[in-house]
């Protein structure tokens, strides 16, 4: 036995499990309290460490409340709708939640205790991390399915199968934002990647980078069923989706994948993107890195939660045509102009050319994306109800 | 846990994986397993250093196809996925005869070359050379027609596709009444 | 034991032949076009097998060629499927014993 | 001009078919394909220029493009320049850049205009290639784009039904003739090694001749691989028997029958002939091809008398013109045969351009009854046709005359039957050419409505196209026969140039004398006999022999189905009685599965066993396939 290894291995896999989910509980505290604000309520402000077995509590704004939840998930009853398939049915939360965990270990996400590796584990330092990536979550497609079809309730196969056409057409855009990354940097290495934006050379900060960050983040949302794009689970319409018939510890278990996969995406988005790790003092202080990372993520999952605070759910007519004339048209013309871009910079290194070049693919990239919306809002008729009038 | 042990639990895995798939009465039970045995021949390929192959065999065939086929069984058969009352078709002792057939035709040559093949021993090969890069590098340099030509072939099968699921407009208004 | 070429070779005869059976033996178009992907796939493990233990690996012709067939496989996926849906607008079954005739009845 | 640019010829008008395909606006389309069409003909006609000056035994110009590369051997795509290649291109460029604008005005009111220029420039691109190829396999590959895009052509009507038949019958007949075709290319790969008519090593098909190894039957190689690839020939040009096709190929539009259906397409089984002519010379083929000519010459022109369709009798006209190069090739070699085919090309294409304009005027009526009177409405397509039929019938110093001249004093020559059938068939074509005239002119109309001039842009190609049938066999006669391999007789006998001539004016001759005063269209036509008016029964020869043929294995398999359920029921009805008899007294059991189940499953599985391989069950069909898989594989194995 290798213990060597697996010691790498249990340092590096650890706190991966400690980190995240601890992080989910926290976010779905923060998650309660930010849209309570924004709705002008409280939020959670109750459950806190009980000082005594008969009273007496010590409130924190709240923050018991993730471990209460938990502890009610836990013990709730597990029902199965009768004709379901019991295994599928079982088989469904795991399945969600195990590609989400396996993706965050792409992520370079460089513990100090590693001794200077670069990726958490040294089997992951894959040459194809990001395409690895985007398969594995690609999986999750699968888990909905299961859940709502196992379920023999209309509305979970429904709830599933909008699932379903929603995260494959948004993968499109999602997978073509990033192969600007990747091709700049030409590699698939999350590593690599991560590297070649050290020192504030942040893909973010390029016109194109930019547009495919966004393009990024809207897919990301679509892609983990996150408001706007939360139609899967769209409570006015069809319950709750592909896990209305599940509860208890099933339901924690989907709950659970579903934040995990917006930390692995926001993640992939970071590394992308946001400079990984890089951040003001890493060069002296490499710890730094793993913060940076996490904190970046944080203001993702931010913004995301405020974005459900915010904006109302879309129409599923608007939701795909959203995906396939707006967001794919884009992110291909921006592959196109990444290209001429980066050669055009390349080719003048610090003259004024490259600014004006930045600035003109900048021009370019919003004229698109306003043409686009034009386009596609001339084509939009009023809408006809066939038994509302 | 070596090479060897890998290799068998993989192989444990597609074989079944594949057998229960040819022969699940449920049909979203089967594909299902289909992907199981898609995911057994990945782990396969990253056994045979073809890591990236692994990944778009995930990618293309755990994703993709997997989905594709679930939504044709639900576009197609009852929702419950269950089969025909008769999994078989007629006479398919006969067809067993004629895989198993076909089986030892492919096996016999084999195994009259192992002593041929036995003292084949993979290279040593550097990561270098199958990384994704030099793959992609290939691709480029001498097969870049194939893949436009590729490029060309999914295009029109996909426009196929659409145009052969859609069927003709009338009889789609038709299938809507129903 | 150490593993050869063999191994891998009879291991895709043997999964060739599960696709062989399913695609004699099912009723069901669907599970018949599954079945051609079982066998698709096993000439992959072949093609990958044979260029690990070839004489020249760095020409990487296996994982260029499976490359291919994946690409392919992927169109024959989605066109068999569409087809199955047409037949299946049509018949109103995907069961291959009643599609036996070319016209409609 | 380098020999990469000749590729250009061929994939210009591909490009045009390309882009066109996506136009929906018919004039432009029109512009686009003519405009790449004349390119491609400016540069044939540098080409030819540049083979002018080679010899007929010079080193051929090539431009390779490897294509497969298996083991050792190669197959090459690839482009050859020589004589015969440079002037087929420049004439196949030539008369199809006039036709293309002659359809741009014959066409203009038709809504699938685009659609039409798109196949034309579809076919140009595959005739082109035809002509140029250096490989066999890339002249089939395009030998069969022709074929489609005739198919796509004479179906171009597709609301017609006779048309959309006629299209099927044209793929269908010339598929037998490919069938052969396809073989003779797989055997010469197997017996040369190379599908490259020349190569730069010298080893082409062409230019080796130790074909002459022995095959089936005691031929040689060479001889069944020149009958197989005249098989091909026959059924591209339409030579008996295989000419079937060609007249229900009138149903397309007139431009198409002119452009395919006697110029170029119809040639290029000629030109095959033309092409591989050394290897029918070493195959001793070359009197099979004269005869199969000849009789095709004078069947088809007996059958061009009973016609009443304008463009029909064009149509056999044709298929007798194709006879007569065949008898040009077969019995006087190679340059006579094109030279026949380059005069037959304008000439005819002319005649064909004239008849459309004639049926554009008469508002789509191509019934010559009823005709007549055209001369004074139509002056300048009267004048065209004219010219077109006076070069047809060989009248002296017309350019059909010249070549017409060479095939007979080459038959006189070298096979004197085949010269005298020849020389009826010549006779034949001036009498029905003649018939034809002397109904569409002459007289009053017959019509209902009144006939119109066509528009300048349909008539001006048709000028062009009578300078050159009339003019092109005086000047160009030394120099093609030169060009080309094969010498033709000099000089030519008396006896032929009396016969030559006396046919041609003594076929006009007859034809006026038996027409003249004849009230035309009310009385019976006295040369429209049964047998030719209906084509001496081939269709029908070919629907009681081939056609019955599968009607009778229908019904031979009906009758052993229903004979099978007549015993079945018999033995049910015999063994109900019988077990109804014994049941009473006992053995239920014996009757019952034995004698009366028994029965019935056996004859049952009987039936089945019958008709088990045409179920359409789709598994069983899968199986058998496999099962012949395993045994090929077991045979090879086996064998090794």
């Amino acid at each position: 036995m290798n213990w060597e290894l697996i010691g790498d291995i249990l340092l590096a896999t650890v706190p991966l499990l400690v980190i995240f989910p601890s992080m989910f509980a926290l976010t779905t505290w923060v998650e309660r309290k930010a849209l309570a604000r924004i709705q002008n309520r409280i939020g959670p402000n109750k459950v806190g460490v009980p000082l005594t077995p008969y009273g007496g509590n010590l409130s924190l704004f709240g923050l018991g409340q993730p471990a209460a939840d938990g502890i009610k998930m836990l013990f709730k009853e597990n029902i199965v709708p009768t004709g379901a398939d019991r295994l599928f049915h079982l088989l469904a939360p795991i399945l969600s939640l195990i590609p989400a965990m396996l993706v965050l270990c792409f992520l370079p996400l460089e513990f100090p205790w590693l001794n200077g590796e670069q990726n958490s584990v040294k089997a992951f330092m894959l040459d194809g991390a990001v395409i690895f990536f985007f398969a594995i979550t690609g999986l999750n497609t699968l888990a909905v399915f299961m859940a709502g079809w196992a379920s023999r309730n209309k509305y979970s196969l429904l709830g599933g199968m909008r699932a379903i056409a929603q995260m494959v057409s948004y993968e499109i855009p999602l997978v073509l934002s990033a192969v600007v990354v990747v091709m700049i940097v030409g590699s698939l290495n999350a590593a690599e990647i991560a590297e070649a934006q050290a020192g504030w050379n942040w893909y973010v900060f390029q016109p194109w980078g930019l547009a495919a960050f966004v393009i990024f983040f809207i897919a990301a949302l679509a892609e983990t069923n996150r408001s706007p794009f939360d139609l899967p689970e769209a409570e006015s319409e069809i319950i709750a989706g592909y896990f209305t018939e599940y509860s208890g510890f099933k339901f924690a278990l989907f709950f659970l994948g579903e934040y995990i996969a917006m930390f692995a995406i926001s993640g992939l988005a970071v590394t992308l993107f946001l400079g990984a790790g890089g951040g003001p003092g890493v060069e002296a202080l490499p710890w730094l890195k793993v913060i940076w990372f996490l904190a970046k993520v944080c203001i993702l999952i931010g913004v995301m939660i405020w974005l459900r605070g915010t904006l109302p759910r879309l129409r599923v007519d608007q939701l795909m045509g959203f995906a396939w004339k707006f967001l794919l048209p884009l992110s291909i013309l921006n592959i196109f102009i990444a290209g001429f871009a980066w050669h055009a910079k390349k080719a003048n290194e610090g003259t004024a050319v490259s600014v004006i070049v930045w600035v003109a693919a900048l021009i370019i990239l919003y004229a698109a994306a306003k043409g686009l919306d034009h386009v596609n809002r001339a084509k939009v008729k009023p809408r006809t109800y066939q038994y509302g009038e | 846990m070596n090479e060897v042990t890998a290799f068998w639990i993989l192989a444990a895995i597609s074989v079944i994986g594949a057998l229960v798939a040819v022969r699940k009465r449920n049909l979203v039970h089967g594909v299902f397993a289909l992907l199981v045995f898609f995911a057994g021949l990945a782990g396969l390929f990253l056994l045979l250093l073809a890591e990236f192959i692994a990944v778009v065999q995930i990618l293309v065939y755990a994703g993709a196809v997997g989905i594709l086929i679930l939504f044709a069984i639900m576009l197609t058969d009852r929702v419950t996925g269950k089969d025909a009352f008769r999994v078989t078709s007629r006479g398919s002792f006969w067809g067993a005869i004629i895989a198993l057939a076909v089986f030892l035709v492919i096996l016999l040559p084999t195994i009259r070359e192992i002593p041929l093949i036995e003292n084949a021993t993979p290279k040593d090969m550097i990561v270098e050379q199958s990384s994704v890069k030099e793959l992609g590098t290939k691709l480029i340099e001498p097969y870049i027609v194939t893949i436009e030509v590729l490029a060309l072939l999914l295009t029109a099968a996909l426009i196929g596709a659409v145009t052969a699921a859609q069927g003709g407009r009338a009889s789609e208004k038709g299938e809507n009444t129903e | 034991m150490t593993l050869a070429l063999h191994h891998y070779l009879i291991l895709a005869a043997v999964l060739f032949c599960i696709g062989l059976l399913g695609a004699f033996s099912r009723r069901n178009a669907v599970v018949v076009l599954f079945s051609v992907e079982i066998m698709l796939n096993a000439a992959n493990l072949n093609f990958i097998a044979f260029w690990r233990f070839g004489t020249n690996p760095e020409l990487l012709h296996g994982p260029l060629f499976t490359l291919f067939t994946i690409a392919v496989a992927a169109a024959e996926v989605a066109v068999g499927l569409a087809l199955v849906i047409a037949v299946y607008r049509h018949f109103r079954s995907v069961d291959l014993e009643s599609l036996d005739t070319l016209k409609e009845e | 001009m380098t020999t990469e640019k000749l590729a250009l010829i061929p994939l210009l008008p591909l490009l045009a078919a390309a882009v066109t395909s996506f136009m929906r606006d018919g004039k432009r389309a029109s512009i686009f394909a003519i405009a790449a069409l004349l390119v491609s003909c400016v540069l044939s006609l540098i080409a030819f220029n540049e083979a002018w000056g080679m010899a007929a035994d010079d080193k051929p110009k090539l431009f390779t493009i490897p294509w497969l590369a298996i083991g050792g051997t190669a197959i090459n795509f690839g482009f050859v320049l020589n004589p015969l290649t440079g002037a087929m291109a420049a004439m196949v460029t030539f008369v199809g850049s006039l036709i293309f604008i002659y359809s741009a005005g014959y066409m203009s009111h038709d809504k699938r205009m685009a659609r039409f220029f798109c196949y034309l420039s579809l076919f140009a691109a595959g005739m082109l290639g035809v002509v140029l190829a250096n490989s066999l396999i890339l002249f089939f590959m395009c030998w069969e784009v022709v074929g489609v895009a005739s198919y796509l052509l004479i179906s171009f009507w597709n609301h017609k039904p006779e048309a959309a038949a006629a299209g099927k019958k044209a793929f269908i007949v010339t598929r037998v003739g490919d069938m052969g075709f396809f073989i003779g290319i797989l055997l010469v790969f197997k017996v040369t090694g190379t599908l490259d008519f020349y190569t730069e090593a010298e080893n082409g098909i062409l230019q080796q001749y130790d074909l002459n190894s022995q095959m089936a039957f005691g031929f040689s190689a060479a001889t069944v691989i020149s009958f197989l690839l005249f098989v091909g020939a026959v059924g591209k040009s339409g030579q008996i028997p295989l000419h079937v096709w060609l007249p229900d190929a009138m149903e397309g539009p007139t431009p198409v029958s002119a452009l395919i259906h006697a110029a170029t397409m119809v040639a290029a089984g000629v030109f095959l002939v033309a092409r591989t002519f050394p290897l029918f010379e070493a195959g001793g083929m070359l009197p099979l091809v004269a005869w199969v000519g000849a009789i095709t010459a004078l069947v088809a022109a007996f059958i061009a008398l009973g016609q009443y369709d304008l463009k029909r009798i064009l149509a056999y006209s044709t298929v007798s013109q194709l006879g007569l190069m065949m008898v040009g090739i077969g019995a006087a070699g190679v340059s006579v045969g094109m030279f026949h085919l380059l005069t037959h090309a304008f000439f005819k294409a002319l005649l064909f351009l004239g008849a459309g304009s004639i049926i554009l005027g008469c508002h789509d009526e191509q019934d010559i009854r009823k005709m007549g009177g055209l001369a004074k409405p139509m002056p300048l397509t009267t004048i065209a046709y004219l010219c077109g039929t006076l070069a047809l019938v060989a009248f002296p110093f017309t350019s059909g005359f010249f070549s017409k001249d060479e095939i007979l004093a080459g038959a006189w020559a070298n096979n004197q039957p085949v010269f005298w059938v020849a020389a009826l068939a010549s006779l034949l074509t001036a009498v029905y050419m003649t018939r034809q005239c002397m109904y569409v002119f002459p007289g009053t109309y017959r019509g209902e409505h009144a006939p119109h001039e066509s528009p300048k842009i349909m008539t001006v190609p048709l000028l062009i196209l009578s300078v050159f049938a009339l003019g092109l066999g005086a000047l160009a006669r030394g120099s093609i026969l030169e060009l080309f391999p094969g010498k033709p007789v000099t000089p030519h006998p008396g006896t032929v140039v009396a016969v030559s001539i006396a046919v041609a004016l003594g076929g006009i001759a007859l034809g006026f004398l038996i027409y003249r005063g004849r009230a035309i269209g009310q009385t019976a036509d006295p040369l429209a006999l049964k047998p030719f008016e209906r084509k001496f029964w081939f269709d029908e020869i070919y629907e009681a022999t081939v056609g019955r043929l599968w009607t009778l294995f229908t019904i031979i398999s009906e009758q052993l189905n229903a004979l099978l359920l007549f015993i079945r029921d018999l033995a049910v009805e015999v063994a109900s009685r019988i077990g109804t008899g014994f049941a009473i007294g006992g053995d239920r059991k014996l009757i019952d599965s034995l004698a009366f189940d028994g029965m019935c499953a056996r004859l049952r599985f009987a039936g089945r066993t019958v008709t088990r391989p045409q179920n359409g069950f789709l598994p069983g069909y899968l199986r058998l396939i496999a099962l012949g898989a395993v045994l090929l594989t077991a045979l090879v194995l086996w064998a090794k």
